[in-house]
């Protein structure tokens, strides 16, 4: 394993150093592990934050900012923040008009966040939680842990975060918030595993005509292991796992998304082929993402993501953004 | 009773000692089910324990339960941070502040820090998760303590146990957690939750055992 | 070797139709080969064209649009255009006032575009080049085909394209372009090789114990071969490398690039090296870009990119642009 | 003389099948030194000679190889496709618009293409370049000629000569191109263009043996 870090147990640090350097938009509290706008909160604009394990850059800390989010709490690599940081975080943000956790399905966030929460609430921070879970390769049966949360956590901080811009209260962005996630779904394939700096070996190996079919971001094996195909047909699996789910219709916002190691120009591969798929299912390509959103270290594969617009979502999802890794309209 | 705030102290020391001698055997666990890291995350979270302790020992077994509970969840993140975290709180509170304890009061707080995991994780046993290593290793400690064995011999009768149930793991389709992802998939392989339970327990026998 | 692709034949083809249905505001010519702004030549404003082989993404085509490009010519993986391309890029966005062609000093860049600048003069279209060439692994001798054009070119396109969208002559676009090559310097360094789709195997070998110095943006082997060393101890033999060619001093521009397989998270760890290292020096960190801006496939590793500002460099920098990969100010 | 159109619309194919055979032979050589795309940029090419061959022959040998040089030019890319596309330019250019040539005006021809390679690329012998195959290939086909041998012969020598000059590029340290970059590193290796040049020459070989 090769990495571009000093070591294995600084690597969150030292990129939130890095982070500070870059970005004097934002406030990075090395000390308590958070990442707010430098601006500091708005009086009366609810505050959006939201958190998970390092590994998956940009997210989160590379959407704080104007019209997205207003802290985010980096964990340990593929480790749910604590909630201490949380708390730190929720705190520093409050506008007085409550905080929304934009929290992603997996056990350790929604344990850490829900810890956070009740203590906010004991510290006078009224909190409400939107929990993502829109991987459609997880069913969501009383025999799992329910749906991961992946792609669609962009949109939602997105979304919502515009909402909170534009002034709606706190019931109000956590409705949106829960809006675009019910009518979003993701489908990840990963061309290989990815390598964490504690663990310096893959989390599993995957022959040279093989892929992993319904990944997350974490680097856990899939849900099925199946044979290397072309991107049209890789595309073809994830694009009919999503519309099985929820037939794709009308307007769609998509993100075909890297996991950290794909190449951009195979994305844009991907993205020919995702467009294809739509126009087959007469489905309008209204609005689109092609890049690194959420990733996994060092895997090589995609994700894709579509949400299901409305008007009221196209008009949020438009609105100004100025953060690292998502800036239009200032 | 004889287990003193000392002797929480060591079982807590045994432990960072084990979960660190232990740990890529813990993250390659998790590796094939999960994340791959497990045992960074609780090595993280028991050198933080040690480290808090070398900084000053609480004098009461509950208050010392306490501070590793708190440590964890300040440490630790993901499930298992929580999780144990929630169980040592747990375990701690129902230990009062009586300056040493009986083993009955352990089997009695090791109970409370179980219901602690359950509420929080709502699994049951046959999930693949901790629960199947902590739940039989009560069991047999319960039944130690009723047939009066001394510490030693109950508590190692609870670490054989938790080892078997981790070991029952195995094959076990996952239910909760990260594992359950992968379905099928996830038969075949130890929890990482259930193995550091069973270091957890093992690492009390020592403590009780010096 | 697994891809993301349906064929090495297409993956260029194929990635250009992604972008078409990605970005309604770029005009994508498959069968020339070329991408420009959707909008068409404004009357009176220097057109800017680049190219070079694909491979390197999001350069050149995520750079086309206001405030930057106006086309972008993509040859095959790693090989530059051909000069049909570039004489109907140039000719598509000549509003009149000249066109700029943004050459990376490679022979065969130089050449293609070389003899596309002669047949576009035939055909009436005035035609001005600056060739970037700023790579300091290479010393510009008898002996070697001359610097490498690196990361300086994400510059002197930005910056050359705002004084093109201000209206700025050719000859004065041409300058400043010029200004930003001769006030920048690059470093680049590879933890592994990449794969391109037609070998099917890496380009060279590493041993996990080794790290190529000074490699380009090819996948070629660098000018040595070197223990592998932590973030800062690699930083520094780049950053070394840049200040002994040009002191670093004042306020500097700074790039960290990923070469496209590496985690962002790795290229903030850098970035804090970077930023530690311009401190030492007494330089000012006044902008930078942390990203994959100019990649070699998967390739993991990273490059630098300093360029000594001046008032009329961070006025243009600061200007707004609206393309693919570099957005702000609209 | 006696060399028509037909022989050299027969040596353009005789190129595209063998950069087809030695396609991945030339990608791992550029691999070593350069950017492994030698191989399929000349593929390409020769492919779309080929293509266009197809699709209706030029009648004089002048038209056929200006045919050659433009296609390579409008197909090619990177450093070889201006540097072939060239060379064979300015040869058709030097052969007119004789429906026929001799082996001489052959030898001048490809002489002018070298001089155009030289013109635009400015290489001279012993930077490790394409030059260095076609340079003595062109000594042995002009010595030939004076000594009279058929075109079988004279050509077989130029081939010979050609693979000798790829074989000499190994010791050497580039000077040009791309693989100049790579300093003393590039020692040890045959240069992919001069190994395409020698594939070129023994093409023309075997279409004048045919
Ligand atoms: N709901 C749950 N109830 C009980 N134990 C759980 C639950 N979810 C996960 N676990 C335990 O947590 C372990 C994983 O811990 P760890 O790897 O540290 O966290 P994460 O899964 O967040 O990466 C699992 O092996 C399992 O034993
Ligand atoms: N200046 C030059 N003069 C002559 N030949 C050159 C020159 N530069 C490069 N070449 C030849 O071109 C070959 C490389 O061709 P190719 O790989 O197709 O292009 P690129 O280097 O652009 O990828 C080299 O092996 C060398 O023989
Ligand atoms: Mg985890
Ligand atoms: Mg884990
Ligand atoms: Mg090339
Ligand atoms: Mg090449």
């Amino acid at each position: 394993m090769k990495k571009l870090i000093n070591s294995a147990d600084s690597v969150v640090t030292d990129a939130l150093r890095g982070l500070a350097a870059a970005h004097p938009d934002l406030r990075v509290d090395v000390k308590n592990q958070f990442v707010a706008r430098a601006s500091g909160p708005r009086r009366g604009k609810v505050g959006l934050v939201s958190g998970g394990g390092s590994g998956h850059e940009p997210l989160h800390a590379g959407f704080v900012g104007y019209g997205m989010l207003d802290a985010a709490c980096p964990g340990e690599i593929f480790t749910s923040p604590v909630p201490d940081q949380v708390i730190a975080a929720s705190s520093a943000v409050d506008g007085g008009a409550g905080v929304l956790h934009v929290v992603k399905n997996y056990t350790g966030d929604v344990l850490n966040f829900g810890m956070a929460a009740e203590l906010c609430a004991d510290e006078g921070v009224e909190v409400a939680t939107v929990v993502v879970d829109d991987d459609v390769a997880v069913r969501d049966s009383l025999y799992t842990a329910g749906r991961r949360g992946t792609g669609a956590t962009v949109f939602v901080e997105k979304i919502a975060g515009a909402a909170a811009e534009a002034g709606a209260p706190l019931a109000e962005v956590r409705r949106v918030a829960e809006e675009v996630n019910s009518r979003s779904r993701s489908f990840g394939v990963a061309l290989s595993a990815c390598t964490t700096p504690a663990a310096g070996v893959p989390t599993f190996e995957l022959g040279d005509d093989e892929v992993e079919l319904g990944i997350g971001i974490h680097g856990e094996p899939g849900r099925t292991r199946s044979a290397m195909r072309g991107a049209r047909e890789l595309v073809r699996v994830a694009m009919d796992a999503l519309h099985e789910d929820m037939p794709l219709d009308g307007d769609v916002l998509v993100m075909v998304n890297g996991m950290g190691g794909t190449p951009l120009i195979e994305l844009y591969v991907a993205f020919a082929e995702v467009a294809a798929y739509l126009e087959e299912k007469g489905a309008t390509l209204s609005r689109n993402l092609v890049g690194d959103y959420i990733t996994s270290l060092d895997m090589q594969g995609f994700s894709v993501t579509a949400c299901l617009l409305t008007p009221e979502l196209t008009r949020l999802w438009d609105a100004p953004v100025q953060t690292p890794a998502l800036r239009w309209g200032r | 009773g004889g287990l003193d705030a000392a002797l929480f102290a060591a079982w807590a020391e045994e432990i960072a000692a084990a979960v660190r001698a232990d740990r890529d055997r813990l993250t390659a666990l998790d590796s094939a089910i999960g994340d791959a890291d497990h045992g960074a995350n609780l090595d993280r979270g028991f050198t933080a324990v040690a480290e808090a302790l070398a900084g000053g020992r609480p004098d009461t077994p509950g208050a010392l339960l306490s501070l590793v509970g708190n440590t964890l969840i300040r440490k630790v993140g993901g499930a298992s941070g929580p999780l144990y975290g929630m169980a040592f709180r747990e375990a701690g509170k129902a230990l009062g502040d009586a300056p040493a304890v009986s083993l009955a009061d352990l089997d009695e707080a090791l109970a409370a820090g179980l219901a602690g995991i359950r509420k929080l994780g709502s699994a049951t046993e046959g999930d693949k998760t901790m629960v199947d290593a902590l739940a039989p290793a009560l069991r047999a400690l319960t039944q130690a303590v009723q047939e009066g064995q001394d510490p030693a011999e109950a508590v190692g009768a609870a670490a054989e146990a938790a080892l078997a149930g981790a070991q029952a793991t195995i094959p076990m389709q996952a239910r909760k957690g990260r594992a359950s992802y992968l379905g099928p998939r996830s038969v075949g392989h130890e929890d990482p939750g259930a193995a550091s339970t069973a270091l957890i327990v093992r690492a009390l026998h020592a403590a009780v055992s010096r």
